[in-house]
Protein backbone atom coordinates (compact mmCIF):
# COMPACT_ATOMS: atom_id res chain seq x y z
CA UNK A 1 0.00 0.00 0.00
CA UNK A 2 1.65 3.01 -1.30
CA UNK A 3 0.70 5.18 1.84
CA UNK A 4 2.95 6.75 5.10
CA UNK A 5 1.12 7.38 8.16
CA UNK A 6 3.05 8.66 11.19
CA UNK A 7 1.52 10.18 14.13
CA UNK A 8 2.79 12.08 17.12
CA UNK A 9 1.44 13.61 20.06
CA UNK A 10 3.43 16.95 20.33
CA UNK A 11 1.64 17.98 23.49
CA UNK A 12 -1.68 16.22 25.15
CA UNK A 13 -4.88 16.38 23.24
CA UNK A 14 -3.13 17.19 20.34
CA UNK A 15 -1.77 15.14 17.40
CA UNK A 16 -0.21 15.98 14.06
CA UNK A 17 -0.57 12.97 11.63
CA UNK A 18 2.02 13.53 8.80
CA UNK A 19 1.35 11.14 5.84
CA UNK A 20 2.60 10.79 2.42
CA UNK A 21 2.20 8.71 -0.85
CA UNK A 22 -0.47 8.55 -2.53
CA UNK A 23 -4.18 9.05 -0.35
CA UNK A 24 -6.67 7.64 -2.74
CA UNK A 25 -10.10 5.15 -2.92
CA UNK A 26 -7.48 2.53 -1.96
CA UNK A 27 -5.74 3.97 1.00
CA UNK A 28 -7.90 6.43 2.49
CA UNK A 29 -9.96 4.53 4.53
CA UNK A 30 -6.73 3.85 6.97
CA UNK A 31 -6.19 7.71 7.22
CA UNK A 32 -10.13 7.81 8.46
CA UNK A 33 -9.19 5.04 10.76
CA UNK A 34 -6.30 6.80 12.34
CA UNK A 35 -8.43 10.16 12.63
CA UNK A 36 -11.58 7.94 14.47
CA UNK A 37 -9.09 6.44 16.52
CA UNK A 38 -7.52 9.97 17.50
CA UNK A 39 -11.19 11.15 18.06
CA UNK A 40 -11.72 7.94 20.10
CA UNK A 41 -9.02 8.28 21.80
CA UNK A 42 -9.96 12.11 23.25
CA UNK A 43 -7.64 13.91 20.67
CA UNK A 44 -9.74 16.25 19.41
CA UNK A 45 -7.11 18.62 17.77
CA UNK A 46 -5.45 17.61 15.02
CA UNK A 47 -3.17 18.85 12.45
CA UNK A 48 -3.14 16.51 9.40
CA UNK A 49 0.52 17.04 7.21
CA UNK A 50 0.39 16.49 3.60
CA UNK A 51 3.32 17.38 2.67
CA UNK A 52 4.72 14.21 1.54
CA UNK A 53 1.63 13.29 -0.03
CA UNK A 54 2.38 12.97 -4.04
CA UNK A 55 -1.68 12.24 -4.75
CA UNK A 56 -5.31 13.06 -3.28
CA UNK A 57 -8.39 11.97 -4.81
CA UNK A 58 -11.63 13.16 -3.95
CA UNK A 59 -11.81 10.12 -1.47
CA UNK A 60 -8.58 11.27 0.76
CA UNK A 61 -10.74 15.18 0.66
CA UNK A 62 -14.17 13.13 1.96
CA UNK A 63 -11.89 11.63 4.70
CA UNK A 64 -10.62 15.26 5.78
CA UNK A 65 -13.82 16.71 5.42
CA UNK A 66 -15.47 13.95 7.59
CA UNK A 67 -12.54 14.62 10.19
CA UNK A 68 -12.46 18.21 10.21
CA UNK A 69 -16.69 18.10 10.96
CA UNK A 70 -16.29 15.00 13.92
CA UNK A 71 -13.39 17.05 15.10
CA UNK A 72 -15.45 20.04 15.50
CA UNK A 73 -18.47 18.15 16.81
CA UNK A 74 -16.17 17.58 19.75
CA UNK A 75 -14.85 21.10 20.20
CA UNK A 76 -11.71 20.04 18.60
CA UNK A 77 -10.42 21.32 14.93
CA UNK A 78 -8.17 19.28 12.07
CA UNK A 79 -5.94 22.04 10.13
CA UNK A 80 -3.96 21.10 7.29
CA UNK A 81 -0.14 21.36 6.11
CA UNK A 82 0.57 21.57 2.71
CA UNK A 83 3.06 23.51 0.05
CA UNK A 84 2.82 21.01 -2.75
CA UNK A 85 1.39 23.28 -5.03
CA UNK A 86 -0.31 20.54 -6.87
CA UNK A 87 -2.38 19.46 -3.74
CA UNK A 88 -2.99 22.76 -2.85
CA UNK A 89 -4.72 23.26 -6.73
CA UNK A 90 -7.40 20.18 -6.08
CA UNK A 91 -7.87 22.46 -3.09
CA UNK A 92 -8.49 25.72 -5.01
CA UNK A 93 -10.63 24.44 -7.54
CA UNK A 94 -13.12 22.08 -5.07
CA UNK A 95 -13.21 25.50 -2.94
CA UNK A 96 -12.00 23.41 -0.13
CA UNK A 97 -9.81 26.38 0.80
CA UNK A 98 -12.33 28.09 2.41
CA UNK A 99 -13.42 25.24 4.79
CA UNK A 100 -10.03 24.29 5.78
CA UNK A 101 -7.25 26.23 7.10
CA UNK A 102 -4.11 25.26 5.89
CA UNK A 103 -0.47 26.23 6.71
CA UNK A 104 2.53 25.95 4.94
CA UNK A 105 4.08 24.05 7.73
CA UNK A 106 3.22 21.55 11.10
CA UNK A 107 4.72 24.58 13.50
CA UNK A 108 2.63 27.24 12.25
CA UNK A 109 -0.65 24.77 12.45
CA UNK A 110 0.27 23.99 16.10
CA UNK A 111 0.48 27.65 16.49
CA UNK A 112 -3.12 28.37 15.43
CA UNK A 113 -4.90 25.10 17.48
CA UNK B 1 4.94 12.59 -31.21
CA UNK B 2 4.90 14.44 -34.69
CA UNK B 3 1.36 15.38 -36.02
CA UNK B 4 1.83 12.80 -38.73
CA UNK B 5 0.75 9.73 -37.15
CA UNK B 6 -2.17 7.85 -37.03
CA UNK B 7 -5.18 7.77 -34.08
CA UNK B 8 -4.01 5.38 -31.94
CA UNK B 9 -5.97 3.97 -29.36
CA UNK B 10 -4.86 2.04 -25.81
CA UNK B 11 -7.15 0.44 -23.86
CA UNK B 12 -7.36 -0.59 -20.28
CA UNK B 13 -9.45 -3.08 -18.41
CA UNK B 14 -9.20 -3.34 -14.67
CA UNK B 15 -11.48 -5.31 -11.66
CA UNK B 16 -13.82 -2.72 -9.90
CA UNK B 17 -11.82 -2.87 -6.66
CA UNK B 18 -10.20 0.34 -4.90
CA UNK B 19 -6.48 -1.29 -5.06
CA UNK B 20 -6.63 -1.06 -9.04
CA UNK B 21 -7.48 2.56 -9.68
CA UNK B 22 -3.46 2.94 -9.25
CA UNK B 23 -2.78 0.37 -12.23
CA UNK B 24 -5.41 3.06 -14.04
CA UNK B 25 -4.12 6.00 -12.87
CA UNK B 26 -0.31 4.84 -13.98
CA UNK B 27 -1.41 3.42 -17.13
CA UNK B 28 -3.03 7.04 -18.28
CA UNK B 29 0.01 8.74 -17.05
CA UNK B 30 2.13 6.86 -19.83
CA UNK B 31 -0.71 7.61 -22.18
CA UNK B 32 -0.64 11.34 -21.57
CA UNK B 33 2.77 11.48 -20.96
CA UNK B 34 3.99 11.05 -24.23
CA UNK B 35 1.73 13.39 -26.05
CA UNK B 36 2.35 17.18 -25.91
CA UNK B 37 0.62 18.21 -22.29
CA UNK B 38 2.45 19.79 -20.06
CA UNK B 39 3.20 18.42 -16.51
CA UNK B 40 0.05 20.24 -15.14
CA UNK B 41 -2.28 18.71 -17.51
CA UNK B 42 -1.09 15.12 -17.19
CA UNK B 43 -1.90 15.56 -13.51
CA UNK B 44 -5.21 16.69 -14.38
CA UNK B 45 -6.22 13.57 -16.75
CA UNK B 46 -4.26 11.00 -13.91
CA UNK B 47 -6.74 12.69 -11.56
CA UNK B 48 -9.59 12.60 -14.08
CA UNK B 49 -9.26 9.27 -14.94
CA UNK B 50 -8.51 8.47 -11.07
CA UNK B 51 -11.87 9.65 -10.18
CA UNK B 52 -13.93 8.63 -12.68
CA UNK B 53 -13.00 4.50 -11.49
CA UNK B 54 -13.52 5.77 -8.07
CA UNK B 55 -16.51 6.70 -9.06
CA UNK B 56 -17.93 4.09 -10.62
CA UNK B 57 -16.53 1.47 -7.89
CA UNK B 58 -18.18 3.88 -5.32
CA UNK B 59 -21.77 3.08 -6.65
CA UNK B 60 -21.20 -0.33 -7.20
CA UNK B 61 -20.08 -0.79 -3.95
CA UNK B 62 -22.37 -3.19 -2.29
CA UNK B 63 -24.18 -3.45 -5.11
CA UNK B 64 -22.74 -7.07 -6.28
CA UNK B 65 -21.76 -6.12 -9.40
CA UNK B 66 -17.85 -5.44 -8.37
CA UNK B 67 -16.94 -8.51 -10.45
CA UNK B 68 -17.70 -7.10 -13.84
CA UNK B 69 -14.37 -4.55 -14.41
CA UNK B 70 -14.03 -0.94 -15.45
CA UNK B 71 -12.83 -0.13 -18.90
CA UNK B 72 -11.01 2.56 -19.82
CA UNK B 73 -10.72 3.54 -24.09
CA UNK B 74 -8.11 5.79 -24.78
CA UNK B 75 -8.38 7.73 -28.01
CA UNK B 76 -4.94 9.65 -28.92
CA UNK B 77 -4.88 12.23 -31.28
CA UNK B 78 -2.09 14.98 -31.93
CA UNK B 79 -4.73 17.56 -31.01
CA UNK B 80 -6.37 15.77 -28.05
CA UNK B 81 -7.21 12.96 -25.78
CA UNK B 82 -10.80 11.04 -25.78
CA UNK B 83 -11.21 9.13 -22.44
CA UNK B 84 -14.01 6.69 -22.33
CA UNK B 85 -14.67 4.48 -18.73
CA UNK B 86 -16.83 2.26 -19.37
CA UNK B 87 -18.50 0.49 -15.63
CA UNK B 88 -21.03 -1.61 -14.52
CA UNK B 89 -24.31 0.08 -13.56
CA UNK B 90 -24.82 0.12 -10.49
CA UNK B 91 -28.59 -1.53 -9.80
CA UNK B 92 -29.09 1.34 -6.73
CA UNK B 93 -30.04 4.43 -8.14
CA UNK B 94 -27.73 7.25 -8.06
CA UNK B 95 -28.07 9.31 -5.42
CA UNK B 96 -30.05 12.64 -5.73
CA UNK B 97 -27.91 15.44 -6.63
CA UNK B 98 -27.75 18.21 -4.36
CA UNK B 99 -28.43 21.55 -5.82
CA UNK B 100 -27.48 24.00 -3.33
CA UNK B 101 -24.03 25.19 -2.35
CA UNK B 102 -22.07 22.06 -1.13
CA UNK B 103 -21.81 21.84 3.00
CA UNK B 104 -19.96 19.93 4.63
CA UNK B 105 -22.56 16.63 5.02
CA UNK B 106 -22.78 16.20 1.16
CA UNK B 107 -18.82 16.40 0.99
CA UNK B 108 -18.28 14.28 3.78
CA UNK B 109 -17.47 11.00 1.65
CA UNK B 110 -15.81 13.13 -1.03
CA UNK B 111 -18.26 11.72 -3.83
CA UNK B 112 -19.95 14.65 -4.98
CA UNK B 113 -16.45 16.35 -5.25
CA UNK B 114 -15.53 13.08 -8.05
CA UNK B 115 -17.95 15.02 -10.20
CA UNK B 116 -16.83 18.05 -9.56
CA UNK B 117 -13.23 17.36 -10.28
CA UNK B 118 -13.91 15.54 -13.31
CA UNK B 119 -15.43 18.30 -15.08
CA UNK B 120 -12.71 21.52 -14.11
CA UNK B 121 -9.92 18.89 -14.94
CA UNK B 122 -11.37 18.24 -18.42
CA UNK B 123 -12.42 20.22 -21.54
CA UNK B 124 -15.40 18.18 -22.42
CA UNK B 125 -17.59 15.53 -20.15
CA UNK B 126 -20.31 13.67 -21.17
CA UNK B 127 -22.35 10.80 -19.39
CA UNK B 128 -24.13 8.17 -21.13
CA UNK B 129 -26.07 4.90 -19.57
CA UNK B 130 -26.78 1.85 -21.56
CA UNK B 131 -29.58 0.45 -19.52
CA UNK B 132 -30.05 -2.61 -21.69
CA UNK B 133 -26.24 -3.15 -21.67
CA UNK B 134 -25.77 -2.79 -18.01
CA UNK B 135 -23.13 0.13 -18.72
CA UNK B 136 -22.30 3.66 -17.77
CA UNK B 137 -20.58 5.46 -20.00
CA UNK B 138 -18.19 8.82 -19.08
CA UNK B 139 -16.53 10.30 -22.01
CA UNK B 140 -14.13 12.77 -20.93
CA UNK B 141 -11.79 15.21 -23.59
CA UNK B 142 -8.43 17.11 -22.76
CA UNK B 143 -7.42 19.06 -26.03
CA UNK B 144 -3.44 20.08 -26.32
CA UNK B 145 -2.81 23.48 -25.86
CA UNK B 146 -2.70 25.15 -29.36
CA UNK C 1 -3.34 -7.55 -0.41
CA UNK C 2 -4.65 -10.56 1.05
CA UNK C 3 -5.23 -14.29 -0.08
CA UNK C 4 -9.30 -14.55 -0.17
CA UNK C 5 -9.28 -12.05 -3.12
CA UNK C 6 -10.45 -13.68 -5.99
CA UNK C 7 -8.31 -14.11 -9.35
CA UNK C 8 -8.32 -10.61 -10.63
CA UNK C 9 -7.80 -9.81 -14.47
CA UNK C 10 -5.93 -6.60 -16.15
CA UNK C 11 -5.98 -5.89 -19.64
CA UNK C 12 -4.29 -3.52 -21.67
CA UNK C 13 -4.00 -3.45 -25.49
CA UNK C 14 -1.61 -0.65 -26.89
CA UNK C 15 -0.94 0.02 -30.50
CA UNK C 16 2.20 -2.37 -31.52
CA UNK C 17 4.47 0.63 -31.80
CA UNK C 18 7.71 1.68 -30.05
CA UNK C 19 6.15 5.14 -28.18
CA UNK C 20 3.55 2.74 -26.73
CA UNK C 21 5.54 -0.05 -25.00
CA UNK C 22 6.18 2.54 -21.93
CA UNK C 23 2.61 2.65 -21.37
CA UNK C 24 2.82 -1.03 -21.24
CA UNK C 25 5.71 -0.98 -18.65
CA UNK C 26 3.80 2.07 -16.37
CA UNK C 27 0.94 -0.59 -16.42
CA UNK C 28 2.73 -3.52 -15.12
CA UNK C 29 4.63 -1.82 -12.83
CA UNK C 30 0.85 -1.09 -10.79
CA UNK C 31 -0.41 -4.13 -11.46
CA UNK C 32 3.08 -6.17 -9.74
CA UNK C 33 3.72 -3.54 -7.05
CA UNK C 34 -0.12 -4.29 -5.70
CA UNK C 35 1.23 -8.02 -5.05
CA UNK C 36 4.14 -9.33 -2.54
CA UNK C 37 6.82 -8.79 -4.80
CA UNK C 38 9.79 -7.32 -4.06
CA UNK C 39 11.31 -4.32 -5.50
CA UNK C 40 13.88 -6.39 -8.17
CA UNK C 41 10.92 -8.58 -8.99
CA UNK C 42 8.74 -6.18 -9.99
CA UNK C 43 11.82 -4.79 -11.83
CA UNK C 44 12.49 -7.97 -13.58
CA UNK C 45 8.53 -8.28 -14.75
CA UNK C 46 8.54 -4.42 -15.70
CA UNK C 47 11.82 -5.12 -17.85
CA UNK C 48 10.48 -8.86 -19.08
CA UNK C 49 7.08 -7.09 -20.35
CA UNK C 50 8.84 -4.40 -22.04
CA UNK C 51 10.36 -6.84 -23.77
CA UNK C 52 7.87 -8.86 -25.16
CA UNK C 53 6.62 -5.85 -26.43
CA UNK C 54 9.72 -4.99 -28.25
CA UNK C 55 10.06 -8.42 -29.43
CA UNK C 56 6.55 -7.86 -31.15
CA UNK C 57 7.06 -4.85 -32.54
CA UNK C 58 10.71 -5.54 -33.76
CA UNK C 59 8.90 -8.54 -35.78
CA UNK C 60 6.53 -6.94 -37.00
CA UNK C 61 8.82 -3.99 -37.98
CA UNK C 62 8.40 -3.49 -42.01
CA UNK C 63 6.07 -6.50 -42.16
CA UNK C 64 2.82 -3.70 -42.73
CA UNK C 65 1.22 -5.64 -39.03
CA UNK C 66 1.88 -2.41 -37.18
CA UNK C 67 -1.92 -1.49 -37.49
CA UNK C 68 -2.89 -4.19 -35.37
CA UNK C 69 -2.46 -3.89 -31.66
CA UNK C 70 -0.32 -5.86 -28.57
CA UNK C 71 -2.88 -7.23 -26.29
CA UNK C 72 -1.68 -8.00 -22.28
CA UNK C 73 -3.57 -10.13 -20.41
CA UNK C 74 -2.44 -10.06 -16.60
CA UNK C 75 -4.15 -12.50 -14.13
CA UNK C 76 -2.95 -11.84 -10.42
CA UNK C 77 -2.83 -14.59 -7.88
CA UNK C 78 -2.05 -14.65 -4.77
CA UNK C 79 1.04 -16.58 -4.77
CA UNK C 80 1.73 -15.72 -8.80
CA UNK C 81 0.99 -13.27 -11.69
CA UNK C 82 0.42 -14.58 -15.36
CA UNK C 83 1.34 -12.18 -18.41
CA UNK C 84 -0.11 -13.41 -21.94
CA UNK C 85 1.30 -11.32 -24.52
CA UNK C 86 -0.43 -11.19 -27.84
CA UNK C 87 0.93 -10.05 -31.22
CA UNK C 88 0.11 -10.04 -34.75
CA UNK C 89 2.51 -12.75 -36.22
CA UNK C 90 4.81 -11.32 -38.27
CA UNK C 91 4.31 -12.28 -42.07
CA UNK C 92 8.42 -12.90 -42.33
CA UNK C 93 9.22 -16.40 -40.84
CA UNK C 94 11.47 -15.63 -37.89
CA UNK C 95 14.75 -15.11 -37.64
CA UNK C 96 16.86 -18.68 -36.94
CA UNK C 97 18.27 -18.58 -33.86
CA UNK C 98 22.26 -18.75 -32.97
CA UNK C 99 23.19 -22.11 -31.69
CA UNK C 100 26.69 -21.05 -30.58
CA UNK C 101 27.27 -18.77 -28.08
CA UNK C 102 26.30 -15.33 -28.40
CA UNK C 103 28.43 -13.05 -30.13
CA UNK C 104 28.54 -9.48 -31.32
CA UNK C 105 27.23 -10.02 -34.59
CA UNK C 106 23.74 -12.09 -32.97
CA UNK C 107 23.77 -9.05 -30.75
CA UNK C 108 24.25 -6.31 -32.69
CA UNK C 109 20.42 -5.14 -32.55
CA UNK C 110 19.45 -6.42 -29.19
CA UNK C 111 16.71 -8.74 -30.87
CA UNK C 112 18.44 -12.28 -29.61
CA UNK C 113 18.88 -11.01 -25.99
CA UNK C 114 14.81 -10.16 -25.78
CA UNK C 115 13.67 -13.73 -25.68
CA UNK C 116 17.44 -14.20 -23.43
CA UNK C 117 16.50 -11.65 -20.87
CA UNK C 118 12.66 -13.09 -20.95
CA UNK C 119 13.50 -16.36 -19.67
CA UNK C 120 16.19 -15.29 -17.15
CA UNK C 121 13.32 -13.06 -15.36
CA UNK C 122 10.85 -15.14 -15.60
CA UNK C 123 9.79 -18.25 -13.57
CA UNK C 124 7.98 -19.91 -16.78
CA UNK C 125 7.93 -18.87 -20.53
CA UNK C 126 5.94 -20.22 -23.01
CA UNK C 127 5.40 -19.03 -26.49
CA UNK C 128 2.26 -20.18 -28.48
CA UNK C 129 1.57 -19.44 -32.55
CA UNK C 130 -1.82 -19.32 -33.75
CA UNK C 131 -1.40 -19.29 -37.23
CA UNK C 132 -5.28 -19.18 -38.38
CA UNK C 133 -5.99 -16.41 -36.06
CA UNK C 134 -2.73 -14.94 -36.79
CA UNK C 135 -1.38 -14.15 -33.14
CA UNK C 136 1.51 -15.37 -31.39
CA UNK C 137 1.12 -15.73 -27.81
CA UNK C 138 3.86 -15.40 -25.37
CA UNK C 139 2.69 -16.31 -21.67
CA UNK C 140 5.03 -15.49 -18.53
CA UNK C 141 4.60 -16.23 -15.26
CA UNK C 142 6.44 -15.15 -12.42
CA UNK C 143 5.74 -17.02 -8.92
CA UNK C 144 5.62 -14.57 -5.25
CA UNK C 145 8.48 -16.40 -3.26
CA UNK C 146 7.08 -17.82 -0.30
CA UNK D 1 10.76 11.41 -24.91
CA UNK D 2 12.34 10.25 -21.74
CA UNK D 3 15.47 10.24 -22.29
CA UNK D 4 18.30 12.55 -22.11
CA UNK D 5 21.64 12.90 -24.25
CA UNK D 6 24.73 15.35 -23.52
CA UNK D 7 28.21 14.66 -25.59
CA UNK D 8 30.99 16.00 -23.87
CA UNK D 9 34.91 16.11 -25.80
CA UNK D 10 37.63 16.26 -22.50
CA UNK D 11 40.08 16.01 -25.20
CA UNK D 12 40.58 15.43 -28.76
CA UNK D 13 38.98 12.24 -30.49
CA UNK D 14 37.62 11.17 -27.08
CA UNK D 15 33.92 11.98 -26.21
CA UNK D 16 31.73 10.93 -22.93
CA UNK D 17 28.26 10.41 -23.74
CA UNK D 18 25.75 10.58 -20.55
CA UNK D 19 22.66 9.11 -20.94
CA UNK D 20 19.40 9.82 -18.63
CA UNK D 21 16.06 8.53 -18.42
CA UNK D 22 15.07 5.19 -20.55
CA UNK D 23 16.82 3.83 -23.22
CA UNK D 24 14.27 1.61 -25.06
CA UNK D 25 12.40 0.67 -28.49
CA UNK D 26 11.59 3.79 -28.05
CA UNK D 27 14.76 6.12 -27.47
CA UNK D 28 17.51 4.04 -28.17
CA UNK D 29 17.89 4.89 -31.63
CA UNK D 30 18.50 8.57 -30.78
CA UNK D 31 21.47 6.75 -29.34
CA UNK D 32 22.80 4.54 -32.29
CA UNK D 33 22.23 8.27 -34.05
CA UNK D 34 24.12 9.93 -31.82
CA UNK D 35 27.49 7.25 -31.33
CA UNK D 36 27.37 7.29 -34.98
CA UNK D 37 27.89 10.76 -35.63
CA UNK D 38 30.65 10.71 -33.28
CA UNK D 39 32.37 7.69 -35.12
CA UNK D 40 31.85 9.91 -38.20
CA UNK D 41 33.04 12.65 -36.96
CA UNK D 42 36.52 11.33 -35.80
CA UNK D 43 35.65 10.38 -32.74
CA UNK D 44 36.41 6.47 -32.52
CA UNK D 45 36.96 6.26 -28.54
CA UNK D 46 34.08 6.93 -26.45
CA UNK D 47 32.75 6.25 -22.80
CA UNK D 48 29.19 6.18 -22.54
CA UNK D 49 27.68 6.60 -19.03
CA UNK D 50 24.93 4.91 -18.04
CA UNK D 51 24.83 6.80 -14.42
CA UNK D 52 21.63 8.45 -14.95
CA UNK D 53 19.83 5.81 -16.78
CA UNK D 54 17.03 4.13 -14.69
CA UNK D 55 15.93 1.64 -17.83
CA UNK D 56 17.22 -0.32 -20.29
CA UNK D 57 15.95 -2.62 -22.77
CA UNK D 58 17.33 -4.85 -25.03
CA UNK D 59 17.55 -2.25 -27.76
CA UNK D 60 19.51 -0.39 -25.79
CA UNK D 61 22.00 -2.92 -25.14
CA UNK D 62 21.99 -3.47 -28.60
CA UNK D 63 22.88 -0.14 -29.71
CA UNK D 64 25.68 -0.26 -27.26
CA UNK D 65 27.20 -3.41 -28.60
CA UNK D 66 26.78 -2.04 -32.19
CA UNK D 67 28.37 1.26 -31.34
CA UNK D 68 31.46 -1.11 -29.49
CA UNK D 69 31.86 -3.06 -32.57
CA UNK D 70 32.14 -0.34 -34.70
CA UNK D 71 34.22 1.63 -32.32
CA UNK D 72 36.69 -1.40 -32.56
CA UNK D 73 36.45 -1.67 -36.08
CA UNK D 74 38.06 2.03 -36.25
CA UNK D 75 40.76 1.19 -33.44
CA UNK D 76 38.64 2.66 -31.20
CA UNK D 77 36.33 1.51 -28.01
CA UNK D 78 33.73 2.03 -26.55
CA UNK D 79 33.70 1.87 -22.41
CA UNK D 80 31.10 1.99 -20.20
CA UNK D 81 30.07 4.03 -16.67
CA UNK D 82 27.51 2.37 -14.74
CA UNK D 83 26.76 2.38 -10.83
CA UNK D 84 23.52 1.24 -10.65
CA UNK D 85 22.50 -2.23 -9.75
CA UNK D 86 19.73 -2.49 -11.61
CA UNK D 87 21.77 -1.96 -14.56
CA UNK D 88 24.31 -3.71 -13.75
CA UNK D 89 22.04 -6.77 -13.08
CA UNK D 90 20.91 -6.74 -16.84
CA UNK D 91 24.86 -6.60 -18.29
CA UNK D 92 25.30 -9.42 -15.92
CA UNK D 93 22.43 -11.70 -16.92
CA UNK D 94 23.22 -11.27 -20.17
CA UNK D 95 26.62 -12.16 -19.95
CA UNK D 96 27.91 -8.71 -21.40
CA UNK D 97 29.85 -8.28 -18.29
CA UNK D 98 32.58 -10.52 -20.30
CA UNK D 99 32.15 -8.07 -23.01
CA UNK D 100 32.31 -4.45 -21.80
CA UNK D 101 34.51 -2.52 -19.67
CA UNK D 102 31.83 -1.00 -17.03
CA UNK D 103 33.62 1.41 -14.51
CA UNK D 104 32.21 3.12 -11.54
CA UNK D 105 33.03 6.93 -12.65
CA UNK D 106 33.93 8.65 -16.11
CA UNK D 107 36.94 10.00 -14.90
CA UNK D 108 38.06 6.34 -14.50
CA UNK D 109 36.74 5.69 -17.52
CA UNK D 110 38.43 7.66 -19.20
CA UNK D 111 41.78 7.14 -17.72
CA UNK D 112 41.87 3.69 -19.54
CA UNK D 113 40.50 4.71 -22.92
N1 LIG E 1 -21.17 2.84 -12.24
C1 LIG E 1 -22.17 3.73 -12.33
N2 LIG E 1 -23.44 3.31 -12.32
C2 LIG E 1 -24.43 4.20 -12.44
N3 LIG E 1 -24.25 5.50 -12.61
C3 LIG E 1 -23.01 5.96 -12.63
C4 LIG E 1 -21.91 5.11 -12.48
N4 LIG E 1 -20.77 5.85 -12.52
C5 LIG E 1 -21.18 7.09 -12.68
N5 LIG E 1 -22.52 7.20 -12.77
C6 LIG E 1 -23.27 8.42 -13.05
O1 LIG E 1 -22.65 9.54 -12.53
C7 LIG E 1 -23.52 10.62 -12.76
C8 LIG E 1 -23.24 11.70 -11.81
O2 LIG E 1 -21.89 11.60 -11.51
P1 LIG E 1 -21.23 12.77 -10.78
O3 LIG E 1 -21.09 13.89 -11.73
O4 LIG E 1 -20.04 12.24 -10.12
O5 LIG E 1 -22.37 13.14 -9.75
P2 LIG E 1 -22.33 13.02 -8.23
O6 LIG E 1 -21.86 14.36 -7.87
O7 LIG E 1 -23.74 12.70 -7.85
O8 LIG E 1 -21.37 11.92 -7.88
C9 LIG E 1 -24.89 10.08 -12.64
O9 LIG E 1 -25.62 10.54 -13.75
C10 LIG E 1 -24.70 8.58 -12.69
O10 LIG E 1 -25.49 8.08 -13.73
N1 LIG F 1 4.91 -10.96 -33.34
C1 LIG F 1 5.50 -12.14 -33.54
N2 LIG F 1 5.28 -12.81 -34.70
C2 LIG F 1 5.84 -14.02 -34.89
N3 LIG F 1 6.62 -14.62 -34.01
C3 LIG F 1 6.88 -14.00 -32.86
C4 LIG F 1 6.35 -12.73 -32.57
N4 LIG F 1 6.79 -12.34 -31.36
C5 LIG F 1 7.56 -13.32 -30.91
N5 LIG F 1 7.62 -14.34 -31.81
C6 LIG F 1 8.28 -15.65 -31.56
O1 LIG F 1 9.37 -15.52 -30.75
C7 LIG F 1 10.00 -16.77 -30.72
C8 LIG F 1 11.41 -16.61 -30.37
O2 LIG F 1 11.48 -15.49 -29.54
P1 LIG F 1 12.78 -15.22 -28.77
O3 LIG F 1 12.84 -16.18 -27.64
O4 LIG F 1 12.82 -13.79 -28.49
O5 LIG F 1 13.88 -15.65 -29.84
P2 LIG F 1 14.92 -14.73 -30.51
O6 LIG F 1 16.04 -14.90 -29.59
O7 LIG F 1 15.08 -15.35 -31.87
O8 LIG F 1 14.36 -13.35 -30.55
C9 LIG F 1 9.80 -17.38 -32.06
O9 LIG F 1 9.35 -18.67 -31.88
C10 LIG F 1 8.73 -16.51 -32.67
O10 LIG F 1 7.69 -17.33 -33.09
Amino acid sequence: MNLRVETQNPREGVAVIALGGEVDVYTSPRVKQEIVNLLNAGTPKMVVDLTGVEYLDSTGLGVLIGGLKRARERDGDLKLVCDNTRILRIFEITGLTKIFDIYRSSADALDKL
Amino acid sequence: MSETLPLAEVTLTIPSRPEYVGVARLAILGVASRMRFSYDEVEDIRLAVGEACTNAIDRLNGSGATERPISLTCTIDANRLMIEARSPLASTPPRPRSTEEADLDNLMEGKELSGVLIRILMDEVESEEDASAGIHLLRMVKYVAR
